[in-house]
């Protein structure tokens, strides 16, 4: 069973990388680009029938390792 | 929004310094003022618990250029060349994040540094966190040696030494302390003080976000249980960024452009200018529809309070408005004139063409608070362990035991993820009792160390604070370089406790004392109170970043064995202290008794005339005996060499343990040419320090005579590999 | 000999290389990133350090910057060009090197002095080094695991285009002495052409004695001729 | 007009993040995990009314910055 994690910082965080992609975008030409954020992306394959044990074994595993909840959101999604 | 106490409280206001507010401003602040008292009134920036103990220490002297009161210290090192330092914590916020607190403290040091015209050339650190077996530690612990690292290699300035200790007093509240040191011509220093009227006040940097905002009343509030719901206010580093504001305030600092310049570190905009314009005495107006922000709707409160990172406040010049524009576009920097400054001696903000606030600057600064906060000696208790009471161990394996704790493990699993070269100046890394930097392009270098000793410290804070000075100047000696000045980071609990209270009062005795013994004054510092929770505080850990100058560095001196056969000395007298030592903590787990006796006079003159045997080159390495005793010096000289060294106990010895693991001040070991031992000798005598030949160099083993022999290659084994199992 | 330094935002071993060229006699330029022409040179050195601060992928927007479309020409005129670290990394993204620099394996920033080996010293970068003769350089990256498909690879060994790898004291490539997982312990290669040389360990901190040894003194050397 | 861009490593390229990551959750006892890798993750706008032409915007994006095509795979999705 996969899941996906994106996970991206929180809205008031400073995301200086996004910053420089953004700007680097810009000087290239693409003017029509409004705003970019970067974050990370996790696909996650767990050994589970049930969807729903999957989903809270990959919750588990965010809130323990991948995700820095001070400063980050996060979102499963089952693909 | 109308104040209650609930507002007053949440900003870290007691109600009584809230009527002073009313009585100063003879009527009620609004929020944004409000919230303006409780940056500027907090602990972090008026210092209102510390001021008057402060006082106290020595700051002046021949080669002072500038003692605190800057951004940092300057002093003098000849030929123009001036060095300019500080340290300072980011003990609160790394603990809740770990890398960007460590990352944003290194950011907030190095600002504090090339805002005086410097340009960082090494970084050190100070970090102590709670006991290995701590669920927490390990992460921290990975948490702050990246984000300092990420952060200095990223910018490209070397981080060249530091500590790192581990002790379950920290447990809930690590510490982490950065300091950062950087080279500038003398005449081309820059400092904080406003002159002028009608002078523009620019922005220049990065923008201005909500992050951090109240970081300054945080890092000021006793940590409880719900701290880690404070998460919103950390704040992220961007490196690169600061590296553009640091080439870019370089550029513009090369002629006469600035005035006055300020960081905006704790309490941002608000500290920065009214910290300048109370200098020069001067009223500043702010106009916020023009400070460059990150977000939309941002208030003014939030601009005025905002901690956001790597953002500089200067004021101009007349007429160099384009001039440096022009510098901070090529760089890609937001740079906007924000106000000007007048003579109404108030610190008026302007949004949306009215007036939000306006306070007089001096209720601000010099009417900020100041408390003799109450406070009591310590009654410290002698209690000398009956070492015939305790399990017998071997001499070899109570060695063994400290070479592979995790407080005197090698620190190459830190040292080796900085980036200790760039710049190309490096002429000694982490790893020796100091770090040596070049300054560049000539051939004279600076020798830079951190040192702490918090056990000391709490067991009888006089003591402590003595000889953590005495520790750290004998650091630098060891390399060869004559102490200067130094830097302090005093980390204590909870001010409003007496008991509290009293270490730091007698840790700052302690300091001063040795400081004017040795003439080594402070030129900056840094105070952070209220480490600890739920009403349990750390053990008083100030910390001491010491610099000293090799005047010819042709040939650089450490603590590694060079060659076979040579003479090892060891300087100063062994008494065999082992109260408050490593060998009871690691060996047994007991902690008690006093430290170490400081002997000023003995401590200067041995430094002295250790110096001098370096100047006239009669030492080939030399190291201090510190925490660990002579038996811990004697292994780190050896290991890391291709030397080892045969000890020829002496005859007359009470207890064997007492005699190698002692803990007693003022000592050095020195590895001496045999053909040379006999001058060594007569100039020891001639000056009458006590020394004792203790053995010579050898091919690969340590060894003592009759009692134990090890490869050095084992020992390094031992010693390196507690980082890497953990 | 003419030398151009290329500095980007963010790059921080720029100071460092030009100090080690002008002390190896070149006649050294730096050079803006915005700028659009190079000054003429005989060699171009593209420096060590976080171009942009490496937020995207090291390397990568640097690689989109104004002046690497000249670097680009000049290369492919057969001009010689260095990137050291963050300039190998940029050689990459611009496609002149082929291959990519990845995350060091254990995750961690790694600066030491590690040993590596003179595999080709018949080019115009390492002609006054003796074939597999072992230097002791230092590194300091995040990524320096050096990746590339089984296809070039196998170009890079049929063709010699391997310049330096991670050995051991004795000069034996293994997994050991393997810093940061590179591919077959590559620390450094060739274009096709020889005339553009990628390398992660920086030669340019070895050129003093006092500061470490003069292990990267050769390499200028080779240039020089 | 929003679209969401997930850049992962190929297959067949070694995944030094996504290893130790994985190695970590195992130690710390999920053993119902089979694989884990790591990626990018962009939230990128874009100021354009017709979805395929945003679309192609974004493509150009990725393949000209964003994404490093000798190593990485991508995906675009509109949200
Ligand atoms: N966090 C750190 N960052 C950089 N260097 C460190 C760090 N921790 C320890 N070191 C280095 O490890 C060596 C040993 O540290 P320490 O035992 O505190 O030395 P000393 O007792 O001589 O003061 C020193 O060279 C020091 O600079
Ligand atoms: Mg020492």
């Amino acid at each position: 069973m996969k899941f996906s994690v994106t996970v991206t910082l929180k809205k008031d965080v400073l995301d200086p990388q996004g910053k420089v992609v953004q700007n680097t975008l810009l000087d290239m030409g693409m003017h029509n680009l409004k705003s970019i954020r970067q974050g990370k992306f996790f696909e996650i394959e767990v050994q589970e029938t049930d969807p729903k044990i999957g989903e809270k074994k990959v919750n588990e595993m965010c809130e323990k390792l991948l995700v820095n909840l001070i400063i980050e959101d996060y979102k499963i999604n089952k693909i | 929004m109308e104040i209650d106490e609930k507002i007053i409280e949440k900003h870290g206001l007691k109600q009584e310094e809230y009527n002073s507010i009313l009585q100063l401003l003879k009527r009620k602040p609004n929020l944004l003022e409000l919230g303006i008292f409780s940056a500027m009134w907090n602990e972090h920036c008026s210092y209102k618990s510390s001021r008057i103990h402060l006082k106290k220490l020595p700051t002046k002297g021949k080669m002072i250029i500038q003692g605190p009161g800057e951004n940092a210290g300057v002093i003098d090192i000849g030929d123009n060349d001036a060095i300019v330092f500080k340290i300072e914590s980011h003990n609160h916020p790394s603990y809740i994040e770990p890398y960007q607190g460590a990352a944003t403290g290194v950011g907030g040091i190095l600002r504090d540094v090339f805002t005086m015209g410097a340009r960082p050339i090494a970084l050190l650190n100070s970090i102590h966190f709670g006991d290995t077996s701590h669920p927490k530690t390990k992460n921290l612990l990975n948490g702050v040696v990246s984000g300092i690292g990420g952060y200095g290699n990223c910018i490209g300035i070397p981080t060249v030494a530091g500590e790192t200790k581990f002790n379950e007093t920290y447990n809930e509240n690590i510490l982490v302390n950065a300091m950062a040191v950087g080279h500038v011509n003398k005449n081309k220093i820059f400092y904080s003080k406003a002159k002028g009227l009608n002078k523009s006040v620019v922005y220049v940097g990065s923008k201005t976000g909500r992050d951090g905002i109240h970081g300054a009343s945080m890092a000021s509030a006793e940590f409880d249980e719900n701290s880690e719901e404070k998460k919103p206010t950390v704040q992220v580093g961007d490196p690169f960024t600061e590296k553009l504001l640091l080439e870019a305030c370089l550029e513009l600092m090369k002629d006469d452009s600035i005035i006055a310049i300020q960081d905006m570190g704790a309490a941002g905009l608000t500290s920065s200018s009214v910290e300048m314009a109370s200098k020069g005495s001067l009223g500043i107006e702010l106009d916020l529809d023009k400070v460059p922000c990150r977000e939309d709707n941002m208030t003014p409160y939030e601009m005025m309070l905002s901690e956001s990172q790597e953002r500089m406040l200067i004021i101009l010049e007349d007429g160099k408005e384009n001039h440096a524009r022009k510098i901070f576009e090529k760089w890609d920097l937001d740079f906007v004139i924000i106000g000007k400054t007048n003579n109404t001696k108030n610190l008026t903000l302007k949004f949306k063409n009215k007036i939000e606030g306006e306070i007089p600057i001096e209720f601000l600064a010099s009417k900020a608070p100041v408390y003799e906060r109450k406070w009591v000696k310590k009654k410290p208790k002698e209690k000398r362990t009956d070492l015939k009471k305790l399990k017998k161990i071997k001499l070899e394996d109570a060695l063994i035991k400290i070479l592979s704790s995790p407080n005197y493990s090698n620190k190459s699993w830190i040292t080796s993820q900085y980036d200790q070269m760039v710049m190309c100046d490096t002429i000694q890394k982490s790893g020796a009792d100091a770090a040596i930097v070049r300054i560049h392009n000539k051939d004279k270098a600076i020798a830079v160390s951190v040192d702490s000793s918090a056990n000391y410290c709490k067991s009888f804070p006089l003591i402590g604070g003595r000889q953590i000075v005495c520790e750290n100047w004998r650091n630098l000696i060891s390399v060869g370089a004559s102490p200067i000045a130094i830097t302090n980071c005093l980390n204590f609990g909870n001010p409003e406790n007496k008991e509290i209270m009293g270490e730091f009062a007698e840790c700052i005795q302690g300091i001063k004392e040795a400081c004017e013994f040795l003439n080594y004054p402070v030129v900056s510092g840094n105070v952070s109170f209220y480490n600890g929770t739920n009403n349990k505080n750390i053990d008083p850990t100030p910390v001491i970043g010491g610099v000293g100058l090799i005047s010819n560095i042709s040939k650089p001196l450490n603590h590694r064995l060079k060659m076979e056969k040579s003479i090892i000395l060891l300087i100063g007298k062994t008494f065999g202290h082992l109260q408050q030592s490593c060998f009871l903590k690691e060996n047994y787990s007991i902690i008690e008794g006093l430290p170490p006796e400081v002997n000023l006079v003995n401590e200067k003159n041995n430094g002295e005339i250790i110096l001098k045997l370096i100047k006239k080159n009669l030492v080939l390495s030399a190291h201090d005996v510190s925490s660990g005793g002579l038996l811990v010096a004697l292994s780190e000289m050896a290991i890391n060499s291709n030397f080892g060294i045969k000890i020829l106990k002496p005859k007359k010895l009470r207890n064997l343990f007492e005699y190698f693991f002692g803990e007693d001040q003022g000592r050095y070991l020195i590895e001496v040419d045999e053909s040379k031992v006999g001058l060594v000798n007569e100039i020891l005598n001639e000056n009458k320090i006590y020394y004792e030949n203790i053995g010579n160099t050898q091919k690969n083993y340590l060894e003592i005579k009759n009692e134990f022999k090890i490869n050095v290659k084992d020992l390094y084994k031992i010693n390196n590999s507690w980082y890497n199992n953990y | 000999m003419k030398s151009s330094v290329i500095v980007f935002p963010g790059s921080n071993c720029d100071r460092d290389i030009a100090s080690a060229l002008e002390k190896m006699q070149f006649k050294n330029q730096m050079v803006w990133h915005k700028e659009t022409s190079l000054p003429k040179s005989d060699l171009i050195v593209i420096p060590g350090g976080f171009s942009y601060g490496d937020y995207l992928r090291s390397g990568a927007i640097a690689g989109k910057s104004l002046i690497i479309d000249e670097v680009i020409k000049f290369a492919n005129s057969g001009c010689l060009v260095l990137g050291i670290c963050n300039g190998f990394q940029i050689l990459t993204e611009t496609g002149l090197l082929k291959g990519t620099l990845l995350r060091n394996k254990n995750l961690k920033f790694i600066n030491r002095d590690v040993n590596i080996k003179v595999v080709n010293n018949k080019t115009k970068f390492t002609s006054k080094y003796n074939l597999n003769q072992i230097l002791k350089i230092n590194i300091a990256h995040n990524e320096g695991n050096y990746f590339t498909d089984p296809n070039h690879l196998n170009i890079l060994e049929k063709e010699n285009l391997i310049a330096l790898k991670y050995c051991n004291e004795n000069g034996e490539v293994d997994e050991q002495s393997n810093p940061n997982g590179s591919l077959k312990n590559i620390a450094g290669i060739f274009n096709s052409k020889k005339n553009i040389l990628g390398m992660m360990p920086h030669p340019e901190r070895m050129v003093d004695q006092l500061v470490s040894n003069t292990d990267g003194v050769n390499l200028f050397n080779s240039l020089l001729n």
